[in-house]
């Protein structure tokens, strides 16, 4: 089974990588080729399982208490394990590039082992089929990605960071150990499969555990409100490791909810409606707080948060079908949830990946001190240009093809189904039409405010294009954005194993379903290709007119104004002022205005930040009155020994009390 | 063979008293350790006859706790070994606030410390309930001068707490050995002895109420050994004041001995029938434990008391195992077992990191990855390892507790247990990460001397056995965890 | 792929220009004046065409590639929209998905276009733009909804027509609340008063016209031919609602035209009887919309 | 009215007499008189069956007890040249009181143990209890250290008591150990009693009390 292998590779890598690590010492390469040639030996047996081939299986007993060494490579296992394995081998040959200035001033033997334990982390995560070891890898992951975020642990904002990473991953296992051990109460058994025979019958008990998967995954995919941990996390983290959890990590959550669904039985309604609320809390809400931010990475986080709502509204719809018993639902719900799964594998990878480049060439996130790059990084621009176009759902990319699938079925509910099923599905086209126009807003403000117009400070203007090693993966994945959009339909087809695994309908079923939605994508694509044609044409016309013409160059346009400068730019805080104005009551954008004042004013100034929600407003104050209400426990340790031996005597005295009938 | 395992540790600590050489005195202790640690682990191969009419013996819950505590002495003594010599007879300023004092002579402590493990060695082999209380008080005496080894007031006060709160637990665990003996009186019959192989033959003539006062007041004096609260006020202290050597025995071997001496106790009453009974006192304590850890760990400041009420909280979710019946208490077992490697790991790195930064505070130590990288990359993985983090040892012991408490259908209990465990996690991430991360200050970065090997490997060789049980559960250790949880869960 | 599909695709080239003539004649005559000739788009275009170009030297490819591009997507949507009962040349299941997303390709280059200038007018112009139509998307989205559940099926071509046809007898107020919808999408998006004021002379005031400050010559020409094409199609939906099919192709044809005309002379009154909303108050407008749209799917549950 | 009970009285008294009593030399003496008087116990308990065995313990118990740790404790007090007061938290009368109520519940308690007949006596059991808790309630009440090495003492002695009242079934093995153990306690918490006066010129553990939390 070349997963094994590809495991066993990873895991020497990680050992080799540590063993050689020195300051001086440059072990990139060995880390990412040992995580390259994983993948690609990885990669063989996972398509050929999405095409229609037999499933794996691996039985060894593992000497733990419940533990068993049991691995399946299953359709839905292989459809998670496709991007992961594609983005952690090109994370991985970007990071080469990426970490060369960190050469000589710290050993990267860590980082690479890391990132060889989280990639491992992660394939076993999807493979594992026994509780024990799913938690095992799910905990790995966590620990693993932890310190990979920590990576320039000098900072105290990574800290802060890494801390609340880290400390809602483990609550949010907390969860999971209950709805595991639930689950094998119930079902007298750690092992998936079983579960998945069996089911859980009792209906409320199904309620209770869906809900702590809810939460439990939840939290490492990022559905609001458990998010908070995203938007501190990813700007912290090195951009290629960035690009590994939003791109991928994360995924694992909604793996892990649809892995969960099959063992849950038949779902009440209620179960699709909460799923579209999440969808459209998160959703809504994350490219709120994305088009407030200044800072572009944290800005690339809340668009993960946005897209996990994406997922989840197509989640909803498909469990909407299967409780009214709707095939064609079932298949475009889960179908495009599961497609956006991998294309935003593809362009969030391709946008951090760019993210990085511009850290990495500027040395700032802040967007507002950006400006003018595509002059001096056009191959970064271009292929963060793609990943923008992408992202904002719009044709001919990737983006469009998968919420395409979820806008179809909503239609198609929305006009079938009793009111029950088509109000919340009508919620759902309104929330994602919305989401749509205003990533389009969130993207035209982060790529036209970086690479367009002159720089607004120094940062921007002296700057460079990156090195082939970073450059070659946001190709490949611009690339693939294009591709998938451009060959809908069939990538529309390789949902077949996939969706029998995962809604249990019959093959044909799913056959006449998915061609029934690769139709129209089929014709999308016609229209996609009339598109470029006539690009193609207007691009011909253009030139043959402006052939022999006056072309001339001038200054921009400053309406009479005689002296522009860079810094009456439009900046992006400015862009956005309409919708944080409009949305001020939800966003609580805080606002520092210094006014200028007198007839010569000396110096004025505007800065503007916007806090998550949750964070502020939740999680904070509640820790600290719990860290108040137990600081007044602690007066029981005050010192004189009269005392200690007082609490012997009262707990004799109460033992006896209590048990001496 | 048993008297082996006991006397040699005795007589060389008498000798200890008396020889001159240092050096001499560090081989003995090292010797005497390995020794020791040959012979148990012979016992492991050939399971030993028992001595004294059957008043020593060793089984399955004796085997397990005799190879933790002389696995445990075999790595302490190394350290210890490197740390006198470190300390050797000078004046040092006391870390807290600056003034001089002197440590107690080497002799002494050397010679306590292989009483202590003479005595521990008693604890884990008598099977007589007399003799095992006599063990027991008899450990407190010989760790009492350990803990005094600097010769500050912070450290007398610390033992004469130590000192005065066990020996009152202990003296009600003596009565409680009398009850036992009554309760061991039929009216009618002859009374028969203290072993515990004849009271749980049979355990079925025992008077119930005089066993349950027996119970209740072993509960309150080893209770009070075993650090489980309300009782434990003494440990914190304890263990903050002692040489990290001796805070590592103290968490690794004392509070197992003690715990010994419950398990003991359990087995008794379930062999009479009064298992419920026990359990509930077990969960009750266990509880209060966990939550007196969690409130003592959230927002500490010294990062030994935090290891120490660390322990607490471990103390408490193995008496939860306990409490749990059968399958919690393979979990109690295993959890024992991977709680006092980590344990006794985290403090003889807290040794390292007290004798590089000279402070006791958590605020004040910063970098401790680039002042000290293989002391802080241990410091962190002692920290995924004891907040059951995979993939180390009490990931697994945990998780068995838990879901014996979820099969158990203990709704408030596994509620409070996450509770509790996430509170603590999130104090030990503060304290742990802070002090591993961040730029350290120029005092660490000033005496960066290289750790020396006796501060490296021991805690590293700790380290790898928990990663070990973590990864996987050697066979022979699993069937001794299945005899003992056997014991403790009622017959089906 | 039947003949009269071509139909439409045809039309909206040839006579798309000529819907802002008619608005701005309605104008001139509530005016009083005599206004420009209908025919006046056709002559700027014509000029802009031969016409050089110049370039602010902050742009780069994408301010040139911009008009193209939002060209070229227009000109595919003109594809998916039928008129009246003639059928659009590509007809798919949900194909209006394809409608709004290539407008919102469309806007999102113009946007880019405009930032690459650096210019703070046009920052300005782009960010109203971005803000506004991202409202409007959702009113547009779920008006067609509500189409959609009327009518059973989920092609432009097919649901207009079925509507059209029969359905306003029973379901007269629904459908026009929907079509009031449509119409507040209509002058959003092509940027007409109440929302956006095309021929203010304060840039600070504008939205779509300010955003194209900087483009000249053949750039312009497609600019232009865009907007008034995208004013085309969107009243094509307009009137693909209420016009029924008679079965006498040229009697549906004049219907068809007459209706477009129409709307361009609705679009006209409004120009002449309303002034241009603050732009504050543009959202609620255009959320009324959605709300309109909304509260017509909802009654349509039945 | 069998000769043990007679001992159990004196017991009961002296630990009243304890409670009561404000000068530490007094204090300690009086817990010497307990020490000898339950020397004596074992011989008076079972004196159908006197053997070499229990005049051993009766010696070792009255020696120690009796005159071993006495002359300790005297010599602790002496050392630390300190006012001879006890300074208690709680007034004598109230810990007379205390005493009659601890006395009164250790026998209520007791009503709930079968006595079995080869227990000396019937009042063993709630003595012993009676002086547990007073040991207890001492060592909680008072400053000084002293007297908490004596409230540990008056425990212990009512667990002792107990003890050498069920003597067939326990064993001199176990005895001696017991002995052993309790004078080694003792000696340590005398060493640790010289050190604190050294350190703090006092012995009042309420004043010990820099380590907390």
């Amino acid at each position: 089974m070349g997963l094994l292998f590809a495991m066993a590779i990873l895991l020497l890598g990680a050992m080799a990588v540590l063993a050689l690590s020195r300051p001086d010492r440059n072990v990139s390469w060995l880390g990412a080729g040992s995580v390259v040639i994983a993948s690609v030996l990885g990669c063989v047996p996972v398509i050929q399982v999405l095409s229609g081939g037999s499933i794996e299986a691996v039985r060894v007993p593992w000497p733990v208490p419940y533990g068993e060494f049991f691995l399946v490579l299953d359709p839905l296992a292989a459809w998670f394990l496709f991007p992961t394995l594609l983005l952690s081998a090109l994370s991985a040959i970007y990071g080469v590039g990426y970490l060369r200035v960190w050469q000589g001033r710290r050993s990267l033997g860590p980082v690479w082992f890391f990132y060889c334990v989280l990639v491992l982390g992660m394939m076993l995560v999807l493979l594992a089929r026994n509780a024990v070891l799913f938690l095992f890898a799910w905990e790995l992951m966590a620990v693993a990605s932890f310190f990979l975020v920590t990576f320039e642990y000098e900072r105290e904002a990574v800290r802060e960071a890494g801390w609340i990473y880290f400390v809602a991953t483990h609550l949010g296992t907390a969860f999971l150990l209950v709805f595991f051990l639930l689950t094998a109460r119930e079902t007298g058994s750690m092992d998936f499969t079983v579960w998945a025979e069996k089911g859980i019958q009792t209906r409320g008990l199904a309620d209770i555990l869906f809900l702590l998967a809810i939460v439990g995954f939840g939290t490492k995919a990022g559905f609001m409100p458990f998010h908070v941990w995203l938007p501190e996390a990813h700007p912290a983290a090195p951009s290629h490791v960035s690009a590994l959890m939003s791109g991928v990590m994360i995924k694992t959550g909604i793996y892990g909810l649809l892995r969960s669904l099959t063992f849950l039985g038949l779902p009440p309604l209620w179960w699709g409606w909460l799923l579209i609320g999440i969808g459209l809390t998160s959703g809504v809400l994350g490219v709120l707080f994305a088009l407030a931010q200044h800072d572009l990475k944290r800005l690339l986080a809340y668009h993960s948060v946005e897209n996990i709502g994406i997922i989840a509204l197509g989640i909803g719809v498909g469990l909407l079908g299967v409780s009214t018993g709707s095939p064609v639902l079932m298949v475009v719900g889960f179908g495009g949830g599961l497609l956006h799964v991998l294309n935003h594998a593809l362009f969030k990878g391709l946008l951090f990946f760019g993210a990085g480049a511009v850290l990495q060439g500027t040395g700032t996130h802040e967007i507002d001190h950006l400006g003018g790059l595509l002059k001096r990084m056009p191959w970064t621009a271009a292929t963060f240009l793609i990943g923008a176009v992408a992202i904002s759902g719009l044709p001919p990319l990737n983006g469009f093809v998968s919420e395409f699938l979820i806008f179809l079925g909503a239609f198609q509910g929305g006009a079938t189904l009793g009111a029950a099923g088509a109000v919340p599905l009508l919620a759902l086209i309104a929330g994602l039409a919305l989401i749509g126009g205003l990533a389009a807003a969130c993207f035209t403000k982060a790529f036209g405010v970086v690479f367009l117009g002159e720089p607004r400070t120094e940062h921007a203007s002296h700057t460079h294009e990156t090195g082939w090693a970073m450059r070659l993966p946001m190709l490949l994945l611009a690339a693939g954005c294009a591709l998938i959009g451009l060959f809908a339909p069939f990538v529309v087809g390789a949902l077949q194993a996939v969706l029998e695994n995962t809604t249990g309908l019959r093959r044909e079923v799913v056959r006449v379903n998915l061609a029934a939605a690769a139709g129209p994508l089929a014709l999308v694509v016609i229209g996609t290709v009339a598109f470029l044609l006539l690009l193609v044409a207007l691009f011909l016309l253009r030139r043959g007119l402006l052939a022999g013409r006056r072309v001339e160059q001038g200054v921009t346009w400053g309406c009479g104004y005689v002296q522009p400068t860079a810094r009456m730019q439009y900046t992006a805080s400015s862009f956005v002022q309409p919708v944080t104005t409009l949305f001020r009551w939800l966003l609580g954008t805080h606002r520092r205005l210094q006014r200028p004042e007198g007839i010569m004013p000396a110096n004025a100034s505007l800065t503007t930040e916007t806090p998550d929600l949750c964070h502020g407003n939740l999680y904070r104050p509640g820790f600290l009155k719990v860290n108040w209400g137990l600081s007044q426990l602690r007066r029981l340790q005050r010192g004189p020994v009269q005392l200690y031996v007082l609490y012997i005597a009262v707990t004799l005295i109460v033992l006896l009390a209590w048990k001496f009938r | 063979m048993i008297l082996l395992l006991f006397i040699i540790p005795a007589l060389a600590g008498l000798a200890a008293f008396a020889l001159r050489s240092p050096a001499v005195r560090r081989g003995l202790l090292i010797g005497t350790a390995l020794v020791h640690a040959a012979l148990t682990a012979i016992c492991w191969q050939t399971t030993p006859s028992p001595a004294l009419g059957g008043w020593l013996a060793l089984d399955a819950a004796g085997l397990l706790f005799l190879s933790i505590t002389s696995g445990l002495f075999l790595v302490a003594s190394f350290y210890a070994a490197g740390y006198l010599g470190q300390q050797a007879n000078k004046h040092i300023t006391d870390a807290e606030e600056g003034m001089l004092f002197d440590n107690a002579p080497e002799a002494v402590f050397i010679g306590c410390l292989l009483l202590f493990l003479a005595t521990m060695t008693l604890v884990t082999v008598s099977q007589h309930f007399g003799l095992l209380w006599v063990a027991v008080e008899a450990t407190t005496l010989a760790s009492a001068p350990l803990i005094y080894f600097h010769r500050h007031h912070r450290s007398l006060e610390a033992t004469w707490k130590y000192l005065l709160v066990c020996s009152v637990g202990i003296a009600l665990a003596l009565l409680a050995c009398f009850f036992l003996g009554v309760a061991a009186t039929p009216p009618n019959g002859e009374g028969f002895p203290l072993v515990l192989s004849d009271l749980v033959a049979k355990a079925q003539q025992l008077q119930t109420p005089w066993l349950k006062a027996a119970c209740l007041l072993f509960f309150v004096g080893y209770g009070t050994k075993m650090g489980l609260a309300p009782l434990h006020t003494w440990l914190p202290d304890a263990h903050s004041e002692a040489p990290s050597v001796v805070s590592a025995l103290l968490s690794g071997a004392v509070l197992n001995c003690a715990f010994l001496g419950l398990v003991r106790v359990q087995q008794v009453c379930v062999a009479a029938g009064l298992g419920a009974f026990g359990r509930d006192v077990w969960l009750l304590l266990g509880l209060v434990s966990l939550v007196v850890g969690a409130v003592f760990i959230i927002g500490q400041t010294d990062y030994k008391r935090l290891l120490a009420y660390s322990s607490v909280e471990n103390m408490g979710i193995i008496a939860l195992g306990v409490g749990l019946g059968s399958a919690g208490a393979f979990g109690a077992m295993l959890h024992a077992v991977n709680h006092s490697l980590a344990k006794a790991m985290l403090f003889l790195l807290s040794g390292n990191i007290l004798a590089r930064y000279q402070t006791k505070n958590i605020a004040q130590v910063r970098g401790l990855l680039s002042a000290a990288p293989v002391t802080g990359v241990l410091w962190v993985a002692g920290f995924l390892a004891i907040t059951g983090t995979p993939p180390f040892g009490l990931f697994l012991s945990k998780f068995t507790i838990l879901k014996a408490a979820i099969d158990g259908g203990r709704t408030w209990i596994v509620v409070m247990f996450l509770v509790a465990v996430g509170v603590i996690f999130i104090g030990m991430t503060t304290a742990f990460f802070g002090m591993a991360q961040g730029v350290p200050d120029k005092g660490a970065s000033k005496l960066a001397n290289r750790d020396r090997w006796w501060q490296i490997a021991p805690p590293a060789v700790l380290g790898l056995l928990v990663l070990w049980l973590g990864l996987a559960i050697p066979g022979p250790l699993n069937n001794v965890l299945r005899q003992i949880a056997a014991t403790l869960g009622d017959a089906p | 792929m039947k003949p009269e599909s071509f139909i439409p695709l045809l039309l909206a080239l040839m006579l798309s220009p000529l819907l802002p003539g008619v608005i701005n004649r309605t104008k001139a005559l509530f005016a009083g004046r005599r206004g420009p000739p209908l025919l006046q788009i056709y002559f700027d275009l014509w000029k802009l065409l031969h016409k050089g170009a110049v370039y602010s030297r902050t742009t780069t490819w994408i301010f040139r590639a911009g008009p193209m591009l939002g060209l070229a997507a227009v000109l595919t949507a003109a594809m998916l929209v039928p008129l009246g009962n003639f059928p659009a040349l590509i007809a798919f299941p949900a194909d209006f998905l394809l409608f709004a997303g290539l407008l919102g390709l469309m806007r999102f280059f113009t946007v880019l276009a405009a930032l690459d200038t650096g210019s703070s007018f046009e920052g300005m112009g782009a960010s109203r733009e971005v803000f506004f139509s991202a409202l409007a998307e959702p009113a547009l989205l779920v008006a067609l909804a509500t189409l959609a559940r009327q009518a059973g099926s989920y092609s432009l071509s097919t649901l207009l027509g079925q509507v059209a046809g029969g359905h306003w007898l029973h379901l007269g107020p629904v459908l026009a609340l929907v079509m009031i919808a449509l119409m507040i999408v209509l002058l959003a998006e092509n940027a007409r008063i109440p929302v956006d004021d095309p021929n203010t002379h304060l840039e600070l005031t504008m939205i779509h016209e300010v955003m194209v400050l900087d483009h000249g010559g053949p750039d312009f020409a497609f600019i232009v031919y865009g907007a008034a094409l995208k004013l085309w199609l969107l009243a094509a939906l307009v009137v693909g609602m209420v016009v029924p099919a008679t079965g006498a192709p040229g009697l549906d044809l004049a219907l068809v035209m007459g209706g477009m005309f129409a709307v361009a002379v609705v679009v006209g009154v409004v120009e002449s009887v309303m002034a241009r909303l603050r732009l504050a108050m543009v959202p609620q407008l255009l959320v009324g919309a959605g709300a309109l749209a909304a509260a017509a799917f909802l009654l349509g549950l039945k | 009215m069998n000769n043990t009970n007679i001992i159990l009285v004196l017991v009961v008294l002296t630990n009243l007499k304890l409670l009561g009593s404000s000068r530490l030399g007094a204090s300690i003496r009086v817990v010497a008189m307990q020490g000898v008087v339950l020397g004596l116990l074992p011989i008076l308990a079972h004196t159908n069956e006197l053997s070499v065995r229990f005049a051993v313990l009766a010696a070792g118990t009255i020696a120690l007890k009796g005159i071993v740790f006495p002359w300790f404790l005297f010599r602790a007090v002496w050392e630390a040249e300190v006012t001879r007061e006890v300074e208690p938290y709680v007034g004598y009368v109230t810990s007379l009181l205390a005493g009659v109520l601890i006395l009164a519940v250790s026998f209520w308690m007791c009503e709930r143990l079968p006595m079995p007949e080869t227990l000396a006596s019937s009042w063993l059991a709630p003595v012993a209890f009676f002086s547990i808790f007073a040991g207890l309630f001492l060592i909680v009440s008072r400053k000084r250290a002293v007297s908490q090495v004596l409230g540990f003492l008056v425990l212990e002695n009512g667990v002792y008591a107990f003890g050498v009242g069920l003597a067939p079934h326990t064993s001199l093995l176990v005895e001696a150990g017991v002995l052993l153990d309790v004078f080694v306690a003792v000696f340590v918490m005398g060493i640790t009693i010289f050190h604190i006066n050294r350190e703090f010129d006092h012995i009042e553990t309420n004043r010990l009390n820099t380590l907390k939390d």
